[in-house]
């Protein structure tokens, strides 16, 4: 039984329009995605902005709604309306924005005690040794259980929406983007961070990000999105040493060296990457644009190359 | 855009019917009705009964409405004023000529009031001209139309006796010549310029803030980055980004006016819509009191619907093709 | 004739020029009139010149309708516009009763039971057409037409001979009437009573050459009425702002001669600015002028307050009973709340209407005493003695009735015991309704009687005729009410009281009453002395017997440019003068 | 390095902005030259003053207090009517915005946005004369259909294509100074690469000076010629970009570097301890950055930290650097990565 | 993980609170003198009203009495009386005490109508918000004034509380509007959203969550709503479509200057009311403007 699978996913956004304001088409934002995490590890999600990262990741915790496709988390399926298993619990996430991911009228101790309060019965005193605990866990002093979300910084603040998560002791975290809003130096802190407890608490996490630079460094598998659909799916090393598709092979050019000796190379790289983009364009995406289905090309890679030429 | 607008319309109508089903259920039930007021001893009741039951006075209020929307809808005919003698359409005709007057021209004061004083205080923010502008929109604002359009009646009209005190034209002028086009004039600039005066000040204060908001947006910025002077960006980024919500606003403006002007045509007994609602509430000349609340709710629709036109016309972002 | 009768929303008086020098009361000091100082004729002051204009100011607060004409308007608005271009074919004396100084003279034939009318020849319209007994009998035909959307179509009609029969739409003609020649008519009555020779003959002919052709339900919309109205009175219509003005010019060739003034105009007034407009002689002359104002502007140097009796006179009302739809007649209900009269009498006396009239309108209302105003003064006795104010004769009254105060809660209870609340319904409009209204139900207060106002508020004025009865639907929440009457030309007031009067909001009826006022318009009548004796008898049986008691009497003030001369308040009639001779002694309205 | 072709100067230059009662500098005290064809980088954390910085130059503070001078090509911009100022930029001086998003007037075409700055400069320019130079700026910036697009309101681009408006409108009129803040940071990883490769033709073609802001250390690595540091409104080290990547020596330079993800990373990046103070909270005396470094000692900070030339080119602000260490090196050597 | 000794020690009385919406909006009021004069203004007539008419006998004040028609002030009437004779300083107390009442009850009203309205519809979205904006844009399309007219006109009792609830009936959708609008951009931030990945049920989260960042706009538009109420009820009022006048409100004796003798002549009848409706806008507006800058960090002025 896998820890998590997803199965086909797919999320269409109505487009409405026409004298009745009727569905007249839909945004494929996610178009037939698969993939399964396993327990422990951290599952890299990349794309350029819009290809679908961020709806897929709702869709497993539930924001959004599934057009059709299969999510099963340790063996139940959470697209099942019937069956009322609460395995949402288990399941949590991080948001990219440290800011308005944290209700600016409550003060921290509800913040972080908001899903204690949903699921557990504490009382008043339990729950501030929990929360202050909790603090206390992701290096923020238990006196600032208090104060009002401003009053921090953003690397501060993602740590609270951090405590927030683990209050329950979920298993799988869905992190968007967690780090895309905080600077070079806060960014390290909280990357640091989630290392540290997903070792301490044996935590799941779905990474979602767009720069490749962060997924690489906290991944153990890359899937690589582009207009909805999968084009590249593998080990972190395998994607970075042995990209297969070209649109993944692009995304490694333009990764920014930060040796400033490479410039060139670097240069010469990407123009090369990019001729080759061009010229063999419709070897890899089918008249639309999309990318088409995922072949194994090892038993842990996998490309999305057509059918046999 | 055609497409849009007919949409919109078709949302309207409902509305509007429901409307006209509110506003005639409302109507029958005031209580007592055109002839009630026809006592005398020298009138034969028997004989006021009997024109009731002609008029299908006695019908209940359905049927009546049926017979009602049928007549609006096949032949645009509003019913019959009782106490006119006439048609609804053609006393309101009438009427609304007279609003319409004194609504564009109120229309034209606000503007000229607002826009410049808007301006002025949007651009010089928390400057002395600001806070007197600023000050006059707390004064606009706390004081209400009536008092002010009954002091403004008595000083100018009375006192000074610079305008007209009543009516929308001198008596004994011929329609179409220059002096009746001058006293029509004359006779709305008093209950016009009251109006604007009062109802403005949202729109200063509205434009205003608009500009202070405008102001801190980066396109500005970038204006000034190429070079533009400081004329050149307020009058050709900022004045125009600001205005788009004062022309989108236009169309809610109308829905304003209707309640203005109930208040500023019985102050200065001007003969337009607002007042003739008030005389037929009190006759209970219903004909008359429905189609004029339909008819304003349905210029409400149409002045929402200019807004969303207009919104759509001047802003590239939501233009309707 | 216009028989302006109506409720109280009808406009106040007032009366003129400047104050008294006081029979009882010294004015200068306290602002209190009376009607003896007011005269309802100009007094003229220098020469009138040839020519010139004025301009006449209708009070109102709404426009006016613009249905303008006799047989089809129903404002009074309209009729103040009307009256200037068009006129009864017959005049009328103090008393309201027809004389031959008219358009048209007549000759009673009592063993007929009619009536031939001639048409003066120079009598034409305004296009020059002769007015003819076709054009009268047109308008007969018109308003008897079961399309006829006009209010006119009453008892004034229905006594013709054949009327009914022609309004029914089983007669083509009116069998009553008949032309005789072009100038002569000749109407037969089924009903002929003494009340037709005041007011009871319909004088306003309808110019047939232009109305034939029109549908008798368009009439009083088309150009005819609201455009161009016609008629042969001493102005001509020239231009007309609905519902705002009307220019008018002389006409020429009016019968009685030609108008001083080249013309005159109209215009809506309203009652908030008529002072001004006075004042900076933007208007000659009103209609009527708010007796309200009149304390503060008294001293007014540019004009002459006129003033009149007027025909109305407000009262008090008890409900006795309710209105019998199916038989058409008021039903007594003798155990009516207020069916006991020493308690209608002790309610009487408790009210200082002297007072009210005094201190609300500053003596120009004043008490009443009888159901017959002093408009007409030679119907309205004024030696009956009717109940005034005093406290002390009504406590004991109810004393007396066995009204006391068993629970010792101030409120006296009726005399089985049980708690008296009585409801007093009143109208909104008028400025000092609510006051009033209010006074009332303290001064009842004061001597320990509950009465509560209907709604706790005023009734507005359509529903509160609904309430009490017009319909014939009585409210039974409705105990006592507040009204007013107007009196038409004629004083019979079987209209008002008599048993088959839906009107007879009282719902009362007595077989004294019922006798009085057949006496009233029996043939007998036809002898003034001796109908002046019955109404004389009436007056006085109705003060006994209280279904209703007057409350107070009004005067209409008409305030003139000194620059105006031969003027008369209208409704002063049989004062010989007329509207034509109306002058200017100078171009320019006097000032203040 | 070429000196003689100096382009701007700025000479203790100060930006302060008014809290309240009190003005606070957010750019304090700093002297920087830009040369001709030269990129200088600012990197810095945010609210480090980076834009204030840039904003200081253009002029574009409206209620600034400015002291210390900006000379543009032997003219002082701090000291200049309005009028001159408004003749310079957009012209010899132009500036790419951070947020393609909101840099744009929403009501006007891109043709309108791009010819105003033409017309503002050049009044004799036909109309269609104008047209045709805004199509070739947009050709010249990358965008593929430029006549469709001259019509098109900025809604209708996609944000790297607003970028490109908005550096078609900065090299409209060929300057000679061109400031980019964070010309990249709302874009995609490979429109980034793009627009950076347009910046660095650019340059080339057009013998222009650059100042590019960022806070991406691997942006600095690929485009700067030289990088200047800041923190809390102070420049703490200026050296060639090779010098900085290889031997950088103020401790927050190093600690930035250390903190970024790269290849020969270990396992736990380094981060700074505690957070960049807001504006009013800024220390005024002394090394700045000893609250975020408490371990190093006290006495190893200068009482009022300067520039210290260390190498020819090579500035570090106070003497701290040579004592600094990461405390998980236990403090045994003080040298930068590499 | 071991817990330190900070967490066993946690004492959460002593730690210190920060300044909660209520203080900042306190301390922005605090610093703006004219909203602070305003608000002590308003209290104090609010007080004073409040507390003086428990001491009046509204029925002696309403008295008519036919020997004092049109006093002028004096020591007896300190603003003389009206044309019943009636005392007006009396009937000022009376009436700024009804007209606050109204304005208050309409306000509350229309709040709790309009947030709840508002709330729903924006929170939910979808079907849910189009047919209640349906409604809404239904409501918004009536000539407001007009059908208040009618309505008044045909409700048989008429006191304070319907004539509150007529009034409610037709202003309830501008809040809700306003609230519709904010709710519909609140429930897309990620607060929101993370409530209900925490399993916190959606009213809760549109009570408890949504609701306290919405409560400021709530609060400015209520304060300035209710000066506009005020405003509202004195112009029904002066058309004649008030209450009757043993029901003084500010309106009523505002209406009494429709007699031109009372405009010219007898100002202490209308004026007193017209200032003190003046006053009272002014004042509601002021303090509603400083709660605006409070509630919106950039215009903040400490
Ligand atoms: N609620 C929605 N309604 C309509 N379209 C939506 C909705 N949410 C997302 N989309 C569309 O779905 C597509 C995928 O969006 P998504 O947010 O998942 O992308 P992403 O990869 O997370 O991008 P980014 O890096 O910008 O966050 C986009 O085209 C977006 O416009
Ligand atoms: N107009 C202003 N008024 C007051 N303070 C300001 C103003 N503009 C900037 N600041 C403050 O000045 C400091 C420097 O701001 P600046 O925008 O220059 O930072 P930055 O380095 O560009 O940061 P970022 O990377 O976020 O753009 C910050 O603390 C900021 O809060
Ligand atoms: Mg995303
Ligand atoms: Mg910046």
């Amino acid at each position: 039984m896998e820890f998590l699978k997803v199965e086909d996913l797919k999320i269409h956004f109505p487009i409405r329009g026409g004298l009745l304001n009727r569905k007249i088409d839909s945004v494929r934002a996610v178009d037939g995605v698969s993939f399964s995490i396993e327990q422990g590890k951290t599952y890299g999600l990349v794309g350029e902005s819009g290809s679908g990262k961020t709806t897929t990741g709702r869709a497993i915790i539930g924001l959004n709604n599934i057009t059709s496709g299969k999510v099963f988390f340790e063996g139940n399926d959470l697209t099942d309306n019937s069956k009322k298993v609460d395995v949402r619990k288990d399941i949590q996430m991080i948001f990219q924005d440290p800011y308005s991911s944290l209700n600016p009228k409550k003060r921290v101790i509800d913040i972080v005690a908001e899903p204690l309060r949903n699921y557990e019965r504490l009382t008043k005193k339990e729950e501030r040794y929990k929360v202050a605990e909790l603090l206390e866990k992701v290096g923020l002093s238990p006196e600032s259980i208090l104060k009002y979300p401003h009053e921090f910084s953003g690397g501060q603040r993602q740590r609270i929406g951090i405590a927030r998560a683990i209050a329950l002791k979920p298993k799988l975290i869905i992190a968007d983007e967690p780090v895309s809003a905080l600077d070079v130096s806060v960014q390290a802190q909280v990357l640091n961070f989630m290392k540290d407890i997903q070792k301490e608490l044996n935590l799941t996490y779905l990474f979602i990000s767009h720069d490749l630079g962060i997924v690489k460094h906290m991944s153990d598998e890359i899937g690589i999105m582009y207009k909805g659909r999968y084009v590249e799916e593998g080990k972190t090393e395998e994607i970075f040493t042995n990209p297969q598709h070209i649109y993944t092979k692009r995304l490694v050019a333009a990764i920014p060296d930060i040796n400033p000796q490479n410039r060139e190379k670097q240069k010469i790289f990407r123009q090369s990457v990019q001729e080759e983009f061009e010229q063999s364009y419709h070897d890899y995406f089918d008249e639309e644009g999309l990318a088409y289905n995922l072949r194994n090309i090892s038993n842990s890679h996998s490309v999305a190359l057509p059918e046999k030429g | 855009m055609w497409k849009f607008i007919v949409r919109r319309l078709l949302i309207a109508l409902p509305q509007i019917l429901l409307l006209s089903v509110l506003v005639f259920l409302m109507a029958q039930m005031m209580p007592g009705d055109a002839l009630s007021g026809l006592i005398d001893p020298n009138i034969d009741p028997a004989a006021i009964e009997a024109q009731r039951e002609r008029l299908g006075l006695n019908d209940p209020w359905h049927i009546q409405y049926v017979d009602w929307i049928t007549g609006v809808v096949t032949e645009g005919d509003l019913g019959r004023s009782f106490r006119y003698k006439m048609d609804v359409t053609e006393i309101i005709g009438q009427r609304l000529v007279n609003t319409f007057w004194l609504s564009l021209v109120t229309l034209i004061f606000t503007y000229l009031i607002a826009i410049p004083l808007g301006i002025t205080s949007g651009r010089y923010n928390d400057t002395f001209r600001d806070q007197m502008i600023t000050g006059y929109t707390y004064v606009g604002f706390a004081t209400p139309l009536f008092i002010f359009a009954l002091v403004a009646l008595w000083i100018l009209g009375f006192q000074f006796g610079w305008f007209p005190t009543g009516g929308s034209v001198s008596p004994g002028l011929t329609p179409g010549t220059f002096e009746y086009f001058l006293s029509r004039l004359h006779h709305l600039i008093l209950p016009a310029l009251s109006m604007a005066l009062i109802t403005t000040v949202n729109t200063v204060q509205y434009l205003r803030s608009e500009i202070i908001d405008t102001k801190q947006k980066d396109f500005i910025i970038t204006a000034r980055a190429k070079g533009a002077s400081e004329s050149r960006v307020y009058n050709r980024h900022i004045l125009r980004n600001s205005l788009l919500p004062i022309a989108a606003f236009f169309g809610f403006e109308i829905t304003g006016l209707i309640g203005g002007t109930i208040f500023v045509e019985t102050i200065y007994s001007y003969p337009g819509m607002g007042q003739l609602f008030i005389e037929s509430i009190n006759l209970r000349d219903y004909s008359v009191v429905i189609a004029v609340v339909l008819l304003l709710g349905i210029a409400s629709i149409l002045g929402a619907l200019l807004s969303d036109i207009i919104l759509s016309l001047v802003d590239p972002r939501i233009r309707i093709k | 004739s216009e028989d302006e009768d109506t409720q109280g929303e009808q406009n106040d008086q007032g009366q003129e020029e400047d104050t008294n020098g006081g029979d009882e009361d010294d004015a200068e000091d306290d602002g209190i009139y009376s009607i003896d100082d007011f005269s309802p004729v100009k007094t003229n002051e220098g020469e009138a010149i040839d020519g010139g204009t004025i301009t006449f100011g209708l009070v109102s607060d709404t426009p006016f309708e613009g249905t303008l004409n006799h047989n089809f308007y129903s404002g009074n608005p309209d009729v103040q516009v009307i009256d200037w271009f068009s006129e009864s074919l017959l005049a009328v004396d103090e008393n309201y009763a027809y004389t031959q100084e008219g358009a048209a003279t007549f000759e009673v034939n009592e063993e007929e039971q009619s009536i031939t009318f001639t048409i003066r020849d120079n009598v034409n319209w305004h296009d020059g057409e002769p007015v003819t007994a076709e054009d009268w009998l047109f308008a007969h035909e018109v308003i008897g037409d079961p399309d006829y959307d006009g209010p006119r179509y009453g008892q004034t009609f229905t006594s013709i001979e054949g009327m009914e029969e022609y309004h029914a739409g089983e007669a083509d003609t009116i069998s009553g009437m008949e032309v005789i020649d072009e100038k002569t008519l000749k109407i037969t009555y089924a009903n002929f009573t003494p009340s037709l020779l005041s007011s009871g003959i319909w004088t306003y002919p309808l110019a047939k050459h232009i109305f034939e052709d029109i549908p008798v339900a368009d009439m009083s919309s088309s150009d005819a009425v609201r455009r161009e109205p016609i008629g042969f009175g001493p102005f001509i219509v020239e231009s007309i702002v609905p519902g705002e003005s009307v220019t008018y010019v002389k006409n020429e060739d009016y019968w009685r001669g030609e108008p001083t003034l080249d013309g005159l105009t109209l215009i809506v007034v309203n009652e908030n600015v008529v002072v001004q407009s006075l004042q900076n002689g933007t208007v000659d002359l009103v209609n009527s002028f708010p007796t309200d104002q009149y304390p503060e502007n008294a001293d007014m140097s540019n004009v002459e307050f006129l003033g009149d009796i007027d025909n109305t006179y407000t009262y008090i009302g008890f409900k006795l009973g309710s209105w019998d739809a199916e038989n058409n007649r008021v039903d007594m209900d003798p155990d009516a709340k207020m069916a006991d009269v020493e308690l209608r009498r002790a309610m009487w006396y408790a009210v200082d209407n002297a007072t009210v009239g005094e201190r609300f309108y500053n003596g120009l209302r004043w008490n009443a005493t009888t159901l017959i105003p002093p408009s007409h003064p030679d119907f309205h006795d004024d030696t009956i003695e009717a109940p005034l104010y005093d406290p002390e004769r009504a406590n004991e009254i109810l004393d007396a009735a066995g009204y006391e105060d068993v629970t010792g809660d101030g409120f006296r209870e009726d005399p089985d015991g049980n708690e008296l609340v009585i409801n007093f319904a009143s109208m909104s409009g008028g400025d000092t309704a609510e006051p009033l209204a209010r006074y009332y139900i303290q001064s009842w207060e004061a001597v320990g009687l509950n009465v509560q106002l209907l709604d706790g508020r005023l009734i507005e004025f359509n529903s509160f005729y609904d309430r009490v009865g017009q319909r014939g639907e009585d409210d039974p929440a409705i105990d006592i009410y507040q009204a007013a009457w107007g009196v038409g030309s004629d004083v019979d007031p079987s209209g008002l009281y008599g048993p088959n009067a839906i009107f007879n909001f009282p719902r009362y009826e007595s077989e004294g009453n019922d006798e009085l006022l057949a006496r009233g318009l029996s043939e007998e009548a036809f002898d003034h002395a001796y109908r002046q004796e019955v109404y004389s008898e009436w007056q006085e049986f109705m003060v006994e017997e209280i279904p209703v008691f007057p409350t107070v009497y009004r005067a209409i003030l008409v305030p003139v440019n000194n620059r105006v001369v031969n003027y008369n308040i209208p409704t002063n009639a049989g004062s010989e003068i007329y509207r034509y001779q109306i002058g200017v002694t100078q171009e320019e309205p006097y000032t203040n | 390095m070429k000196l003689k072709n100096k382009l701007l100067e700025l000479k203790n230059l100060k930006t302060s902005f008014r809290i309240r009662d009190d003005y606070f500098a957010a750019v304090d005290d700093v002297s920087l030259d830009v040369h001709k064809n030269e990129v200088l980088a600012i990197v810095g954390e945010s609210g480090s003053g980076k834009s204030a910085l840039a904003f200081s130059i253009m002029g574009l503070h409206n209620r600034a207090k400015i002291e210390g001078n900006i000379v543009f090509k032997d003219k002082d911009l701090a000291n200049i009517s309005i009028s001159k100022l408004n003749a310079i930029r957009g012209n010899e001086m132009s500036m790419i915005f951070q947020d393609p998003l909101t840099a744009l007037n929403p009501l006007m075409t891109i043709e309108e946005q791009i010819g105003e700055v033409l017309q503002l400069h050049n009044r004799n320019l036909s109309k269609r004369k104008r047209r045709e130079r805004v199509i070739t700026l947009l050709d010249q910036v990358g965008i593929p259909r430029p006549k469709q697009t001259c019509e098109q309101f900025p809604h209708e681009l996609s944000g790297g294509m607003r970028q490109r408006v908005i550096i078609a409108i900065a090299i409209a009129n060929s300057p000679e100074l061109l400031i980019a803040d964070e010309p990249t940071t709302a874009l995609d990883v490979t429109i980034q690469a793009q627009i950076l490769d347009l910046i660095r033709d650019l340059k080339e073609k057009m013998n222009a000076g650059i100042i590019l802001i960022t806070h991406d250390l691997g942006v600095v690595a690929e485009m700067a010629d030289r990088v200047a540091v800041m923190y809390a409104g102070e420049i703490v080290e200026i050296a060639s970009v090779d010098t900085l990547f290889e031997n950088a020596r103020h401790p927050y330079t190093r600690s930035l570097l250390n903190s970024v993800p790269s290849d020969e990373q270990q396992d736990t990046l380094h981060v700074i301890q505690g957070i960049v103070p807001s504006l009013k909270n800024l220390p005024r005396h002394g090394c700045r950055f000893a609250a975020r470094i408490p371990w190093i000692d006290e006495s190893a900070h200068e009482e009022n930290p300067t520039l210290h030339e260390i190498a020819p080119g090579h500035f570090v602000r106070c003497t701290c650097h040579e004592h600094f260490y990461f405390p998980d090196e236990k403090g045994d050597e003080a040298h930068g990565i590499s | 993980m071991e817990t330190t000794n900070a967490v066993e020690n946690l004492n959460i009385e002593n730690i210190n609170k920060s300044p909660s919406g209520v203080s900042i909006i306190w301390r922005e009021i605090m610093r703006d003198k004219l909203a602070l004069i305003s608000l002590v203004f308003l209290l104090l007539v609010t007080t004073l009203v409040y507390g003086i008419s428990l001491f009046l006998d509204l029925d002696q004040i309403v008295k008519i009495d036919l020997f004092a028609i049109h006093e002028p002030p004096s020591s007896d009437f300190w603003l003389g009386t009206d044309y019943g004779g009636r005392d007006v300083f009396g009937q000022l107390i009376i009436g700024t005490r009804n007209s606050l009442t109204i304005g208050f009850l309409v306000t509350l009203m229309t709040g709790l109508i309009g947030v709840t309205f508002g709330l729903t519809a924006g929170f939910f979205g979808g079907h849910i918000d189009n047919i209640m904006m349906r409604v809404l844009d239904f409501f918004i399309i009536l000539p407001f004034l007009m059908i208040v007219i009618v309505f008044v006109s045909i409700v048989p009792n008429y006191s304070i509380i319907s004539f509150s609830l007529i009034m409610t009936a037709f202003l309830w959708m501008g809040i809700a509007r306003l609230i519709r609008s904010k709710a519909l951009q609140e429930r897309e931030l990620d607060y929101a959203q993370a409530s209900k990945t925490l399993g916190t049920p959606r009213w809760k989260i549109m009570f408890g969550q949504v609701l306290p960042n919405v409560s400021s706009l709530i609060i400015v538009t209520m304060t300035l709503n209710l000066a506009a109420n005020i405003g509202l009820e004195s112009g029904l009022s002066f058309l004649g479509f008030g209450f009757p006048e043993e029901t003084p409100s500010l309106g009523t004796l505002l209406s009494y200057a429709r007699n031109p003798q009372t405009l010219e002549n007898r100002w202490w009848i209308w004026m007193p009311a017209a200032i003190l409706i003046f006053l009272l806008m002014l004042s509601v507006r002021n303090v509603g403007e400083a709660l605006k800058r409070a509630t919106d960090a950039r215009q903040r002025r400490g």
